[in-house]
């Protein structure tokens, strides 16, 4: 056992092709037991294909993969979870009609000795488990109702249901809200004293200076380098991911909201706005030329109030004036008309259309300005679209790629490119860099403070302090439905938003 | 706080799951009382066991259905499977007056064909709707040929196979039925406490999911078209039995009259979601209008229009509650 | 005197009435008697049912009626139904003949005497139907007739058959049979699958008459096959002074239309549905009273032709009458000539 | 993802894996030629004709129902207004004398049931599979409350007679009708905004919706739609019939979506193509005139139906994997 130096796990050059691409190229990573390791790298530098291998999603071409010492041949789901390593991906491997006892033992039941499922038993130990991780929900919840963060803890309480000796992290933290990020790293914790290794795949790099013991870097399928994150620093690691060293992650040109502010109209105005689903009273006012960053903990109502003012749901009281207009509530084609534009926290189930091209899904709000009587002038859509993929640098091989085809980031530049194709007063984003490389990351802040710049009224809905810090003039915090604080980014801390984050 | 929020959650999901068969047991109710109000005969012992007796053919083939809708499959070839089981089974009896054999042989066909309908789905990747409409003519065209369109009747004067379809015990409790209810509460136990059940539900809801973590869906799938075949070939015995005959014409429009009975029943079409219960209870609401129209002499004219109404709204009533929460 | 006369006459005219009472009371009348269709929605059924409903009205019977919609499992279950509300005697049209079986054999159980109408099932106590055979044949003899007279005594046959039933099958054998009593040489160019309904008699018509259009007789197993195959031969633009339709039925008013149009519809194989649904009404009758009644009660069919159909009905707007004393003389077999 | 070595980079077989309808014209040209080696007349112009103007009923309701299918919606009840049309539109002519109002009440039947049949779906959210499954039923037994007779046609118009029956030099008219329309709603589909929005509604209707669609509205529009083409279709039938039918349309609603989906839309929505349901109404319509004219066992029409589906979507599936390695690589 000790010839391999206490690893758990040893990835040894590691090849995997698809047609076309070179996605891994003699990686080597390993993984000691009770260890945390960072693995980070833009989008295609070949973080998911790698977790995708252990987890038996694809099939190694060249390589091996050593387990506790031993060579582990992972064709399958099921051989990685026999072994004991359990990936969590960020879509959650969860069914939501079924209950969590259900959801944690999905992989096999505990059984009476008739053979049939002991539901007494099962939900027992759901609860230990559960409250071992200090998750107080009950086993018989349907995960469907569960939150984001919840349900991650379901997914790693089916980790430990089957003592898994690995667990792999992909991107855990983007859905979550700091609190619930600190929750996630105390299990982290209590994992790694469980003695379990833990590899930790994210985009955002102080999360990695603060909860693992190394990190490791890809880019373009080849390993970088892999470093004790006490020897290196986050800048080292940017340059290593990016090959060169972004200036800065949030550049702002946009004179922002002191010249503003004072003096145009409103471009939104919403006044004490209350819906069934959740917002209580709420006002506020976006001027145009400004960005208005809405932080709030996950169910404080964020993008409950992104889709009110787009007009998804209806509302009880209140209004919505768009430039002194008021707008009619639950009439998104009528909210788009008045010139707001709506960027879904989730891309695939309500910004893209999976099985059309690039282009296609980037002209869709703006078609009808690219027709004329009806008729599509196909020559000017090529144009435009591949107008805009050059301005957004979107990576693909075509205009008539299918978009499903496209990493997240530049799903995201595409969906961000439908929008500012149409001209618009108000753009609402919704977490807008969620599960976005570094490098992808920086392009959109820059889109964000191009967007100002350009005149247009901007609104964030972000969970991602430094984000909000980043990009926006002026800072709204809300909980449980309301706005609970307003302050000019300038003069506030992260310590005063928290504080009133938890009101 | 979370906490809170948590059990709000659960609370408002038990209450759906309440209400749900609750509203159709509500529907069941009124349909019930409202023949019972309108027609002396309805309510009489005699007609109610009738009733069960009828409802038996269409409800075990829709348990079958409905485990296939759960695992996120439909198979629509199973009206003509009604015909096409039929055969062997008459003839055995005929042949060789073993009504065992015979059962067997319709089983077997049953199966033979589930296992085509499987592996046209599942290794040729044909959608299931496509692959079983394909199957609804080929099958249909089949018994055609083979029968020429002369109906095999039965002549083996084998009581045993005339009571299985029409005999009743205690003159009111139809073999049929109780074959049914057997059946159903098997399947019920089956999809509640068996791995296999729950993973019915688990590929249904989310097929990605249940590959990910190691479940067979594809072996999955299979069983449940099998299954489905199987069933609906045991109710083509059945109806074999009532009609005593193997007939070129059984089970036309069977498929859309089980397929209508257990989404009614809030099955969904779109997999992961629905009961044994469920769909027993919109196999009753049908099967109950037809005999209660019946009772009424209403005619045919108003009888179509009046189901295709209830459907329509007893759909439409379940769709609002679900918004509604 | 005269007074003595009117008495006596009295006094006999009472004595009658009292015997006509007492013949009426010997025979008792059925209460309720209960028929399952198959396809009541279909004209011909609509028009046996009138019969029924005439007779029954006559000696006060109140009669259900149910319909199986071409639903055999349905049939099975109404039947069960009937039974259920205890009518006195259940008429049973089947859906399709062997499909109907248990249906007796239950009735038997029950002791509820039962009626077969159309077509003959396993251990029926009688049928009441028309000779379908005999029907064809009585068309073909009189198209022949004609084609002998007016086309050239040359027969080249598209018949517009309905296999999934086997008196439709009869019928056309019947025709092809009598045509050649008349036209020894007559050919069956196309024998087609129509499913009896027009639009797709109409479309196999179509299709055959590419294959081989040199067709001078149309037969249908019913009017609608008849009158498809008639369109799709209008479609193909062929001469229709060199042909001749025979239809089968005379289930609705469309052999009439068509007859009067003057155009090639000149003969109808009728069966006229009134006669079977009286006749069934006294059968159930005669069988209430445990009367002996034969296997098959046959009902008339004649060949009517554009001369003399209006001896057989009045058509009014869209409402037809049946003349019942032509019909009732026309000559019935006893037994058919096939089954 | 399972690997097919039909990822060819030969430009030729690329360009035909890329041509969508590539398999189904394969599968016409195959059988058409299979027929004509047992029957000659098969190509005789008359008999291309006649499969035209038969086909010309199932493609126009096809059109419709491709269009809807694309929004992810399906209409079953289209074989019941088919016969209610046909009813309806004979007898406004018998009572009007006229035509033209025979038809205008046919086609406008049509229209109010596409409406309901979109209510249905869209304010009623009942799944569109079983909520034209029911209005199937209700206008079946609509159509003989209606009139249980066949209704003649008493009046023998010429124009009547004409719609199904005529000719524009050797053109049937409803080839004629069949070719407009189909050529007009090519473009629609694939060239104009409407076209552009039934594919984004059929493939994401959450996002469609926020990218400022009137999705319901489209929807209950497609359904009007659908239904309007289908009374086309039940007028022309009926003037071929030359009588009101309450009985004609039996299966009409599955042949027509036999060929939408052999055409190679994905019951899913969001994709398809009115070029492959015309090929696909075709195929299924030469195969039934082929054995006819080869003198065949006419129940083989739907065994041989049957199995081409199948057989056509499995090798299409494969198609389309080869296609998508094609375009991403």
């Amino acid at each position: 056992m000790n010839e391999n130096g206490g690893y758990v796990l040893q990835v040894r050059e590691i090849v995997k092709e698809f047609p076309g691409v070179r996605a891994l190229d003699g990686v080597r990573f390993d993984l000691a037991r009770g260890e945390v390791h960072a693995l980070v790298g833009e989008n295609g530098a070949g973080k998911s294909t790698l977790i995708k291998i252990l987890a038996g999603v694809y099939a190694k071409d060249e390589g091996e993969i050593l387990f506790e010492g031993k060579p582990a041949v992972i064709t399958s789901p099921t051989d990685s979870l026999r072994l004991g390593i359990k990936v969590v991906f960020q879509e959650l491997a969860l069914i939501p009609n079924m209950t969590v006892a259900e959801n944690v033992f999905l992989e096999s039941f505990p059984l009476k000795k008739n053979k049939a499922i002991d539901w007494v038993r099962m939900n027992e130990r759901t609860t230990d488990i559960l409250l071992s991780i200090g998750l107080p929900i009950s086993p018989r919840s349907k995960v469907g109702g569960l939150t984001v963060s919840q349900q991650q803890m379901v997914e790693i309480a089916r980790a430990l249901s089957h003592e898994a000796k690995v667990v792999v992290m992909d991107e855990p933290t983007s859905a979550l809200s700091p609190n619930e990020i600190k929750f996630l790293f105390n299990v982290m914790n209590k994992l790694k004293k469980l003695g379990i290794g833990i590899v930790y795949v994210t985009h955002k790099l102080e999360e990695v200076f603060e909860i693992s013991d190394r990190v490791t870097v890809l880019r373009d399928g080849r390993l970088i380098s892999t470093k004790p994150v006490g020897e290196t620093g986050t800048d080292e690691v940017v340059r290593d991911m990016v090959g060169r060293s972004i200036t800065t992650l949030f550049p702002r040109t946009h004179p922002g909201s002191r010249t503003h502010a004072a003096a145009n109209a409103p471009v939104l105005q919403v006044e004490n706005l209350s819906t069934e689903k959740k917002l209580r009273d709420v006002s506020l006012s976006v001027h145009a030329g400004e960005v208005v960053g809405v932080f709030g903990l996950l169910g404080a109502g964020r993008s409950e109030l992104a889709k009110a003012i787009f007009g998804l749901d209806r509302i009880n009281r209140g209004r919505i004036l768009i430039e002194g207009r008021e707008l009619r509530s639950g009439s998104p084609s009528h909210s788009v008309k008045m010139g707001i534009g709506l960027l879904t926290e989730n891309r695939k189930e309500e910004g893209l259309v999976l099985q059309m091209s690039v282009s296609q899904n980037i002209t869709l709000t703006s078609i009808r300005e690219l027709a004329t009587l009806g008729l599509i002038n196909r020559k000017m859509e090529t144009e435009r679209s591949r107008e805009f993929v050059e301005r957004f640098s979107i990576k693909t091989p075509s205009l008539r790629q299918k978009v499903m085809f496209l990493s997240g980031g530049n799903q995201q530049k595409v969906l961000l490119a439908r929008w500012l194709m149409k001209s618009l007063r108000l753009i609402i984003l919704d977490e807008p860099t969620r599960g976005i490389d570094v490098g992808a990351k920086a392009e959109i802040h820059k889109l964000i403070d191009e967007l100002a710049k350009e005149g247009l009224a901007v609104l964030v809905m972000t969970s991602e302090m430094p984000e909000l810090l980043g990009v926006s003039d002026r800072i709204l915090v809300m909980s449980k439905g309301s706005v609970t604080g307003e302050f000019p980014r300038e003069q506030t801390t992260q310590e005063d938003i928290l504080a009133a984050a938890i009101l | 706080m979370e906490k809170a929020l948590e059990n709000r959650r659960v609370g408002v999901l038990k209450r759906i799951f309440a209400v749900n068969e609750f509203g159709l047991l509500i529907s069941l109710a009124v349909i019930f009382a409202f023949f019972g109000a309108t027609s002396h005969y309805f309510l009489i012992p005699r007609n109610l066991s009738n009733i069960l007796g009828q409802v038996s053919l269409p409800l075990i083939a829709g348990v079958g259905l409905s485990l296939l809708l759960i695992c996120g499959e439909v198979d629509i070839s199973i009206g003509s499977l009604q015909a096409v089981a039929a055969l062997p089974l008459v003839h055995a009896l005929n042949g060789t007056h073993s009504l065992a054999l015979g059962v067997f042989l319709a089983l077997a066909t049953g199966a033979a064909v589930g296992i085509i309908n499987g592996l046209l789905v599942t290794r040729l990747k044909i959608p299931s709707l496509i692959a079983t409409l394909g199957m609804y003519y080929a099958l249909r065209g089949a018994v055609y040929l083979i029968t020429g369109k002369v109906a095999v009747a039965d002549r083996s004067g084998s009581e045993l196979f005339f009571l299985i379809g029409n005999g009743k015990v205690f003159r009111f409790f139809p073999y049929s039925a109780i074959l049914m209810f057997v059946i159903l509460f098997v399947f019920m136990y089956i999809l509640k406490n068996t791995t296999y059940g729950r993973r019915l539900y688990a590929v249904g809801g989310n097929a990605d999911v249940a590959r990910s973590i190691g479940i067979d869906v594809v072996k999955i799938k299979f069983s449940a078209f099998v299954i489905c075949s199987v069933l609906s070939s045991v109710s083509a015995v059945l109806l074999a039995s009532r009609l005593g005959s193997a007939n070129h014409l059984a089970g036309t429009g069977f498929e859309f009259q089980v397929v209508a009975a257990v989404v009614l029943g809030g099955v969904s079409l779109s997999g992961g979601v629905g009961t044994l219960l469920g769909a027993f209870i919109g196999v009753l609401i049908l099967g109950i209008i037809q005999n209660g129209l019946g009772m009424l002499n209403v005619n045919t004219m108003w009888q179509l229009v009046i189901t295709g109404g209830i459907i329509i709204m007893s759909v439409a009533i379940d769709e609002l509650k679900k918004r509604r929460g | 005197m005269k007074g003595r006369k009117i008495l006596i006459f009295i006094a006999v005219f009472v004595f009658m009435l009292s015997l006509c009472s007492l013949a009426l009371a010997a025979q008792k009348i059925p209460k309720r008697v209960g028929w399952v269709g198959n396809y009541m929605m279909h004209e011909w059924y609509q028009n046996v049912q009138k019969g029924m409903v005439d007779r029954a009205n006559q000696l006060g019977i109140q009669l259900e009626v149910l319909d199986a919609n071409l639903d055999m499992a349905k049939q099975v279950s109404f039947a069960e139904d009937l039974m259920a509300k205890g009518v006195d005697v259940l008429i049973i049209t089947p859906v399709q003949q062997e499909g109907a079986a248990s249906i007796v054999k239950k009735a038997k159980m029950e002791g509820i005497p039962c009626i077969i109408e159309a077509s003959a099932v396993e251990g029926m106590t009688t049928l009441v139907a028309i000779c379908d055979y005999d029907c064809g044949f009585k068309g073909g003899v009189e198209t022949g007739k004609y084609v002998k007279a007016k086309l050239g005594g040359k027969a080249r046959i598209m018949a517009i058959d309905l296999p999934m039933l086997r008196p439709c099958i009869l019928r056309v054998d019947g025709f092809y049979d009598g045509i050649r009593t008349v036209i020894p040489d007559a050919v069956m160019v196309h024998r087609l699958d129509g499913q009896g309904l027009k639009d797709h008699a109409l479309q196999v018509a179509t299709d055959a008459l590419t294959k081989d259009k040199n067709v001078n007789v149309i037969y249908g197993c019913n009017d609608d096959s008849a009158l498809g195959a008639l369109q799709a031969y209008r479609a193909a633009g062929l001469d229709e002074k060199k042909l001749v339709v025979c239809g089968t039925g005379g289930e609705g008013n469309a052999f009439i239309h068509a007859m009067k149009e003057g155009g090639p519809y000149k003969v109808e194989a009728a069966m006229f549905p009134e006669a079977v649904g009286y006749e069934c009404v006294n059968m159930a009758v005669k069988l209430f009273n445990n009367e002996t009644v034969p296997k098959h009660y046959v009902t008339p069919t004649a060949a009517l032709t554009t001369e003399n159909w209006s001896s057989f009905y009045t058509l009014a707007g869209e409402k037809r009458t049946i003349n019942w004393n032509t019909v009732n003389k026309v000559k019935r077999e006893d037994k058919c000539a096939k089954y | 993802m399972e690997g097919t070595q039909s990822s060819g980079k030969g430009s030729l077989w690329s360009k035909l894996i890329l041509f969508n309808e590539i398999i189904l014209v394969a599968i016409l040209v195959t059988i058409s030629a299979a027929i004509s080696l047992g029957a000659p007349q098969f190509y005789s112009t008359t008999n291309m004709l006649n499969i035209l103007r038969d086909s010309s009923m199932a493609i126009i309701a096809g059109v419709g129902m491709t269009m809807l299918i694309i929004t992810g919606e399906v209409d079953l009840s289209i074989g019941s207004l088919v016969a209610f049309v046909g009813v309806v539109t004979m007898d406004v002519t018998n009572k009007t004398n006229s035509v033209a109002l025979g038809v205008l009440a046919g086609l406008g039947l049509g229209a109010v049931t596409g409406l309901v049949n979109g209510f249905v779906r869209t304010k009623l959210r009942v799944n569109s599979l079983i909520g034209t499954i029911a209005m199937l039923m209700i206008l079946r037994g609509g159509v003989y409350l209606y009139s249980l007779a066949a209704v003649q046609n008493y009046h023998q118009l010429k124009a009547f007679f004409d719609i199904g029956n005529g000719y524009v030099g050797f053109m049937p008219i409803p080839v004629l009708v069949m070719i407009t329309l189909a050529v007009v709603f090519l473009v629609v589909v694939n060239r104009t905004v409407m076209g552009r929005y039934l594919y984004a509604t059929g493939g994401n209707y959450a996002a469609a919706r926020i990218s400022g669609i009137k999705v319901d509205g489209l929807k209950i529009l497609t359904f009007v739609i659908c239904s309007v083409f289908a009374a086309i279709s039940g007028v022309i039938l009926v003037s071929r019939m030359n009588s009101g039918q309450p009985n004609a349309g039996t299966g009409f609603e599955l042949t027509v979506v036999a060929g939408v989906i052999l055409g190679g839309t994905s019951l899913g929505g969001g994709e398809g193509t009115l070029m492959g349901t015309l090929v696909g109404v075709l195929i299924l319509r030469i195969i039934n005139n082929g054995i006819i004219i080869l003198g065949w066992n006419q129940d083989l029409q739907i065994v041989i139906s049957g199995i081409v589906i199948i057989v056509a979507i499995y090798v299409d599936n494969k198609r389309k994997i080869a296609r998508a390695r094609i375009i991403s690589t």
